[in-house]
């Protein structure tokens, strides 16, 4: 394993500081997928604009539209010699790996996943406590009991998301039901409102999705919805960021709440550190609630109550005292429903 | 004399060939007047400039007098000049109306076609030529004779006073074509004109007025066939004489190559058309199988070369039974077989010529070895055949397509005569060719028999049975029910029992 | 007329890319980019260094395969648009061989290859054994096939493969298809040995419809069904055989990706595209061998250049896919092309 | 049961008014013998308009723009198509070839304008349409609940233009040339019919078509507009028109076919019997069932006959 022989990782150290310049490649989407890319871009432009740079001069992105481009598009950012290079999202796990026991000379940081070696970062976020909050947020608001989750893809890091939803929605609840159902695509928006049609005739009044461009369509059918019948309550759940926007319909608006994941945040701080050589190599660094790298949003005031917020707030600080763990697997959730 | 249609000096090219070369015809209103010349010698071209597919280079054209530039099908259509393509050209899926009207539909008030009126009219007119064609019948569904009748009806209906038929008999049958005749003469009658393009001189001498010849794009010129005779018109044509008589001697049969007992086979949709039929062709001789279309015929030859299965009845060749074999088998057990339609199954018209000659030997030696085509093996076969049997061709990396029907004709026989079948089934081997070409092909079928071959013919030629075969055999509703020496009868007995009277006639084998 | 059959198969896509590029330097102008920086970057992009041509090379690879599978069906007559359910499931199979089986390369490698080929051949028997027994057109099923195939090979990943992971482990070292030397003579890009595999296929796609019976066999039912029956070939035979290879062709593509660019397989949420952009290099490689390969070579320089414009120049992404779309159009419309050179070359004369 | 109905309908419906509209354009282009499998970028041309136009004018139109933006996403649509009108018509290009580049070239100029105007890679939300209940019909008993109540009225549109497609191809002149065209050129040509006129008319319906499908697609389900807002609509539209037979009504029935089992594969997961069938059976469910179909019950579906020749004059 070439990391072994690489711990003299830190060669950056005796750069001046105004050298320092951070580079992202994106997953694909972009830099504007109004999701974690843009989160992350965002992050770096605020730390760039803090040490007077601009993009392009000391930070920059590179945007990815399929699997293979990460590659290039790292190696790219290697070579036109940026200090620190983030991809983006669980799938540049490998890629970024790679790359960084290629190129022990440079930092490498990882977000939504786990890398090795001394000249990396690993930073990852406690979705399922998010999840969770939202998820004491749509028990306290359902008036039928029934809640929805709607998956991109069914896999570990959806599964986060589901398990903290129903661990949270259960907690308030026991009786609630989750309806749980995942479209295997990240961008069928048709889908996603096919399945929030079906839920939202059997009942269910709020569903969570964490499901990209396919939870479009979520919005989509709960806005109809709501179009018809103003009166009806019908909410959505946002992911990621503050997805208040997309729930506009006329007066109304149908998100709840959103579970914000402060990537910005998360990685700006990270940035900072590495300049201020504290590079923390060969870590893994989960953001959660704690790290202010999670969050409810609470932007629609009509529909979080003051009790909610309050409810929230509660179950927050337990986290946070660590008085209860948040499961984040489905056979944790198991275990963590079993013992309420 | 008035002349409705005049083609002055026309001259017609196509990239490397001059089709029409300076061609003057008239025609006079109320005769039929032929267009004579081998295969490719430009007759089609002239029509079609005549018919505003084509522009011509040079030349003029005048109808009733005045000079016309016809450069649409529909300024043709205008000037009352109608056209029965060689080709028809009909919808398949359509009806006979909708193929009638297609371009200049009758509307209801609603904007909607008016298909009842159009139907109507089509009938009388139909009823008024005696065409008896029905109106609401799909295209698919109908026979090639009355698929003509509303190729015919097509101009009818749009007013023509002038109409040119493409070679129009080679595709009929005898009482087809006698039908035909009648039809064309009483189109005459009503005032109409027309202009007849056929290789076939007896139709000429039988039904025209007068005859304009063309050859390699020339025009040769007008001659009035009540002033002429086959044998001149023949020689005009070609520029040399024409042996019309079959040279050979009497057959001296052998042993039996082909053994058909009691044959059952259903057609496309399931309806017994070949039922209990008997049949033997012996090494050296060449039987003629003489019958109406619809009897059976395509359905044996189908079932005998393995293209269509039979459910009963045994076919055995030199003894072998090859009932229900697949084509490849029966190919390899010794059948040669000239197709009747030489477009859908003779040629892969994508392929070079070179390909074409080893259609069915492609996987043999030397053509092939391993699985690994020779090349340099196949198109020196390709071009020996070339040379042999006259296939006008550039060369044998040409694409079949690119050839003219009377050679790419040859290049099948080439392909069939070649491979030295024990039996060679020619169907329709002649038609659409001139009359140079068929002698050559009627040459060639005496030769395989005088190396001992067995050749089963195939045509709805009452001529060409007569003259090439030395047995003939009638087929009527899918059974042999005569079975006649070829010097011993004669066009009338073969037509009577060709409609099934005679039945119990000698010498069915049964 | 000398002119036409000896150079017109090399001018028409040489001016097609000339024009594409053409009007893809207006839109530049238009939409205020500077058209020479652009072309730079791309340029650089594809073969800026030994890194950058390293991937260009192994982006080429899998497109080639793709490219010989669609044309493979075109010459007989079948439109493949399976491609991309036939790469996926190859994928999939190269990866569960290469993960599954502890053998020496000499072994392993063939065999993962192998299955990859016979994953796309499997996937191609369906529609041509429904195309050749029941008459069922292609196309729809191979669409359809496409479908089954991602979510079906989601699903193994996520229960077979793994216990619920994103993407399987790294396949043995055994069945790989990277190599050291050539990856650090290229800068660390991912450059392997399938674009040998690529190439091999190709010569194998030319002399198997060039110059063997089985290639005379299928061009001929392609042409003409009805007269290959009447010359003793077994069209239906030829009809499965033929999505089969085409199929085994881009299984291959996949297991490239498989064994060669990734090691692995991961959740797709989408198809890899692979497929589609094959009909595009079988139709600008005239679905002839190398023209394919040429095609596909285009492809992968147009589209790994690509990434370096926002960066260097500004451009989006998106203008490549402009440009390819017209270089296609280009070449499809050589009618009028060929029409111009020829009144160019006669008022020339 | 009419629980099921009541669910299941009103989803089949929105699902496939854009496919319908798609295919309809397909059977127009088809039938007069140009192939189009550009389908798929005529839909993306179509969502592409429509989202820029309700973006830009929501304000001026109001609850009107939804429909005069998929007027003008038909009609940029058509434009677009005559791209794939003279490839395919005037230069006799390969169908196929000019369908891929009208795929690619529609894509990327979405996105590269997107990016142009917006400077971003996918547009903000839109409000599109929404359902509402069909005045009179919606009160019939049973049936409309079921089939008019909160629908979409695109929806309706749809099977609306599909019954007009019908109506013009077999009742009209127009109809019976463009069938004649496609299957018969030379004998359309010979009959006074121009040829190349009604395959461009045929294309730029198509165009047209798709555009509208495209649209409403975007404006029903959607939203907004990005790389992945058209992800294979246009391929199925393209699958329902050969399913279909090449027939208005069958592609119609084709498309609500498609989506009654899409419908199905996620009602399914809370039917009792179905719901313990594994996940990917369901989703495969859709696809599986219609190559069954194909094979048990369609079978061969031959094409208009000269679909995908160019027709040149005076060659055969
Ligand atoms: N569209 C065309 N392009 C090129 N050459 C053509 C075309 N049509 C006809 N020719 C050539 O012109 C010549 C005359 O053809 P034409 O069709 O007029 O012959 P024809 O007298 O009708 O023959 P046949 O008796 O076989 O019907 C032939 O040499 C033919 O190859
Ligand atoms: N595009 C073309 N290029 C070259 N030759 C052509 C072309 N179109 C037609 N021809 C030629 O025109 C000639 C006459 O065609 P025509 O339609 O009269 O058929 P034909 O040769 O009589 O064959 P058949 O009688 O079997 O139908 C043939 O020689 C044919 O090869
Ligand atoms: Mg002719
Ligand atoms: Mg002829």
């Amino acid at each position: 394993d070439e990391t072994a022989d690489t711990d003299n990782s830190n060669a950056n150290e005796g750069e001046d500081s105004s050298d320092f310049s951070v580079a992202m490649v994106t997953d694909i989407g972009g830099v504007d997928d109004k999701s974690f890319n843009q989160s992350a871009w965002e992050g770096i432009s605020a730390w760039g604009e803090e040490h007077g740079l601009s993009k392009g001069n000391g930070f920059d992105y590179a945007q990815s539209n399929a699997p293979e481009d990460y590659v290039p598009n790292i190696t790219r950012m290697v070579r036109e010699g940026y200090s620190l290079i983030y991809g983006i999202g669980f799938e540049l796990k490998e890629d970024i790996q790679n790359l960084a026991n290629q190129n022990p000379d440079v930092y490498f940081g990882i977000v939504d996943d786990v890398v090795e070696g001394d000249n990396t970062v690993s930073i990852t976020f406690k979705e399922h406590e998010g999840s969770f909050l939202v998820g004491v947020a749509a028990a306290m608001k359902t008036e039928t009991n029934k809640l929805g989750f709607v998956g991109g893809i069914d896999s570990p890091l959806i599964n986060k998301f589901e398990a903290g939803f129903i661990a949270g929605a259960k907690s308030i609840n026991p009786d609630i039901e989750v309806d749980v159902q995942y479209a295997e695509h990240f961008g069928d928006a048709s889908k996603g409102k096919m399945i929030a049609n079906d839920m939202y005739n059997s009942g269910v009044d709020i569903i969570y999705h964490a499901a990209g461009g396919t939870g479009n369509g979520v919005f989509n059918e709960a806005k109809d919805l709501k179009n018809a019948d103003p009166e009806r309550a019908i909410w959505v759940i946002g992911v990621d960021r503050d997805q208040h926007d997309e729930g506009q319909i006329g007066e109304h608006n149908v998100t709840l709440t959103s579970m914000v994941k402060r990537v910005d945040v998360a990685v700006q701080d990270v940035a900072q550190l590495a300049m201020d050589g504290e590079f923390p190599g060969g870590e893994q660094l989960e953001f959660g609630l704690e790290e202010n790298a999670i969050s409810v949003a609470t932007t629609n005031e009509e529909a979080m109550t003051e009790e909610i917020i309050n409810e929230v707030k509660k179950w927050e600080e337990s986290i946070l005292n660590g008085d209860i763990e948040i499961p984040y697997t489905r056979e944790a959730l198991e275990e963590y429903l079993d013992s309420l | 004399m008035e002349y409705v249609i005049e083609m002055l000096n026309i001259r017609k090219e196509f990239p490397g060939i001059v089709a029409n070369d300076n061609i003057t015809v008239q025609l006079k209103k109320g005769e039929i007047h032929a267009l004579l010349g081998e295969n490719g010698a430009g007759k089609s071209t002239l029509m079609n400039v005549l018919f505003g597919l084509y522009q011509p280079e040079q030349g003029e054209i005048r109808v009733n007098g005045k000079p016309v530039k016809i450069t649409n099908p529909n300024i043709a259509n205008d000037l009352g000049i109608g056209m029965v393509h060689q080709h028809f050209m009909l919808v398949e899926p359509f009806t006979v109306t909708q193929n009638i009207i297609l371009g200049s539909e009758p509307k209801t008030k609603f904007g909607t076609i008016n298909l009842k009126k159009a139907e109507k009219e089509i009938q009388e007119l139909s009823d008024r030529y005696g065409l008896k064609v029905d109106p609401t019948a799909k295209i698919r569904d109908i026979s090639v004779g009355m698929q003509q009748r509303v190729e015919i009806l097509k101009t009818l209906y749009r007013g023509a006073e002038v109409l040119i038929f493409d070679e129009p008999t080679a595709v009929l049958t005898p009482q087809e074509i006698t039908e035909l005749i009648e039809i064309m003469q009483s189109l005459v009658k009503e005032g109409k004109s027309i202009i007849l393009i056929t290789h076939k001189l007896k139709e000429i001498m039988e039904a025209c007025d007068r005859c304009t010849v063309i050859r390699k794009g020339k025009g040769i010129g007008t001659v009035d066939v009540k002033e002429t005779t086959v044998n001149e018109l023949a020689s005009l044509m070609v520029g040399r004489d024409v042996n019309f008589q079959v040279s050979k001697t009497p057959a001296e049969p052998k042993h039996e190559v082909l053994e058909v007992k009691d044959l059952y086979v259903k057609d496309s949709r399931k309806v017994d058309v070949v039922k209990g039929l008997d049949l033997k062709v012996r090494a050296g001789e060449i039987v003629g199988v003489a019958g109406i279309d619809g009897n059976g015929q395509t359905e044996l030859i189908e079932a005998i070369t393995g293209l269509t299965k039979s459910y009963r009845g045994n076919i055995l060749l030199n003894k072998k039974d090859i009932t229900n074999k697949t084509p490849r088998e029966v190919t390899e057990s010794g059948l040669g077989h000239i197709p009747q339609d030489r477009h859908k199954y003779g040629l892969v018209l994508d392929y070079t010529i070179g390909e074409n000659i080893v259609l069915q030997t492609y996987y043999q030696k030397p053509y092939s070895k391993n699985t690994i085509l020779n090349h340099d093996a196949i198109y020196k076969k390709a071009e020996e055949l070339i040379a042999m049997y006259d296939v006008r061709t550039p060369s044998a990396f040409t694409p079949a397509r690119a050839l003219s029907g009377g050679n790419q004709q040859k290049a099948i026989i080439a392909r069939e005569v070649e491979r030295s079948p024990e039996l060679l089934i020619a169907a329709q081997p002649t038609r659409g060719l001139d009359v140079g070409a068929i002698e050559f092909v009627h040459q060639k079928l005496v030769e395989e028999r005088d190396k001992g071959k067995a050749i089963l013919l195939v045509s709805f030629e009452l001529d060409e049975i007569l003259d090439v075969s030395d047995r003939i055999v009638v087929i009527y509703d899918g059974r042999i029910v005569a079975d006649l020496d070829a010097k011993e009868t004669n066009e009338r007995e073969l037509g009577l029992l060709m409609a099934g009277s005679g039945t119990d006639k000698a010498g069915v084998s049964k | 007329m000398i002119f036409n059959k000896k150079f017109a198969p090399l001018l028409i896509p040489v001016i097609s890319v000339l024009l594409g590029l053409l009007v893809g330097g207006i839109i530049m102008l238009i939409s205020g980019y500077n058209p020479i920086a652009g072309y730079q970057a791309l340029w650089l992009g594809a073969f800026g260094d030994a890194f950058t041509i390293g991937e260009t090379i192994r982006r080429t690879t899998p497109l080639i395969l793709t490219g010989l599978a669609i044309a493979f069906a075109f010459r007989s007559g079948l439109f493949n648009i399976g491609a991309e359910g036939q790469v996926i499931v190859g994928w999939l199979a190269s990866v569960w061989v290469g993960i599954g089986i502890e053998a020496p390369m000499i072994i392993h490698l063939p065999l993962a290859i192998l299955a990859g080929m016979l994953a796309g051949a499997l996937w191609g028997l369906v529609p041509g054994l429904l195309k050749a027994t029941l008459g069922v057109h292609e196309v729809i099923v191979t669409i359809m096939m496409n479908y089954i195939a991602l979510y079906v090979s989601n699903e193994i990943i996520r229960s077979v493969l793994t216990d619920h992971a994103t993407k399987t482990e790294q396949i043995a070292s055994s069945a790989s298809l990277s190599a050291e030397w050539l990856q650090s003579l290229t800068m660390y890009s991912r450059v392997h040995y399938g674009i040998l595999i690529a190439i091999f296929a190709a010569a194998i796609m030319w002399f198997l419809i060039e110059r063997t019976t089985i290639g005379y066999e299928l061009k001929s039912v392609g042409y003409n069904q009805f007269a290959s029956r009447y010359a003793g070939m077994n069209v239906k035979k030829n009809i499965i055989l033929s999505m089969v290879i085409s199929g085994g062709f881009a299984g291959v593509a996949g297991a490239m990706e498989g064994l060669g660019t990734y090691g692995n397989i991961h959740l797709m949420s989408g198809f890899t595209n692979l497929g589609f952009d094959g009909i595009a290099v079988a139709l600008l490689g005239s679905n002839h061998a190398l023209g394919v390969v040429i095609a596909a070579f285009l492809f992968g320089s147009l589209k790994e250049g690509a990434g370096q414009m926002p960066t260097s120049a500004g451009v989006p992404i998106e203008l490549v896919d402009i440009i390819i779309a017209l270089i296609i159009f280009f070449v499809a419309s050589s009618y009028i092309i060929r029409l111009a050179i020829l009144r160019f070359k006669k008022e020339g004369k | 049961m009419i629980d099921l109905l009541q669910s299941i309908v009103p989803t089949i419906l929105f699902f496939s008014a854009p496919l319908i509209l798609t295919a309809l354009g397909g059977v127009f282009s088809e039938r007069s013998g140009v192939v189009n499998i550009g389908l798929e970028g005529l839909m993306v041309i179509g969502a592409f308009v429509g989202i820029v136009f309700s973006l830009t004018y929501q304000s001026t139109f109001g609850t009107l723009t939804p429909w005069i933006a998929i007027v003008v996403a038909a009609i940029i649509g058509g434009i677009f198509s005559i791209i794939h009108a003279v490839a395919s018509v005037s230069f006799y290009a390969n169908q196929v070839v000019s369908g891929v580049a009208i795929n690619m070239l529609a894509l990327g100029i979405g996105v590269y304008l997107t990016k142009q105007w917006y400077d971003k890679g996918q547009t903000d939300m839109v409000e599109g349409f929404f359902r509402t209940d069909i005045p009179v019909l919606s009160n019939i008993p049973v049936i409309g609940p079921i089939f008019f109540e909160r629908v979409y009225a695109t929806s309706y549109l749809a099977i609306i233009l599909a019954f007009v497609a019908w109506f013009v191809l077999y009742k009209t002149t127009f109809g019976l040339r463009l069938r004649a065209v496609g299957e018969h050129p030379m004998a359309a040509d010979t009959n006074g019919i121009n040829v190349k006129k009604i395959r461009y008319i045929a294309v730029v319906l198509s165009g047209i078509l798709g555009g509208l499908g495209g649209s409403v697609f975007a404006l029903t389900i959607v939203s907004n507009f990005s790389q992945s807002t058209i992800v294979g609509q246009g391929f199925i539209s393209l699958a329902a028109v050969i399913f279909g037979k090449w027939h208005p009504l069958g592609a119609m029935g084709a498309a609500i076919f498609f989506g009654f089992a899409q419908s199905l594969s996620i009602v399914g997961s809370s039917i009792p019997v179905i719901e313990d069938i594994p996940q990917v059976f369901l989703l495969i469910a859709p696809y599986v069932l219609t190559i069954l179909a194909l094979a048990g019950l369609i079978g061969r579906a031959d094409a208009p006959k000269a679909n995908g020749v160019p027709y040149i004059k005076g060659s055969r």
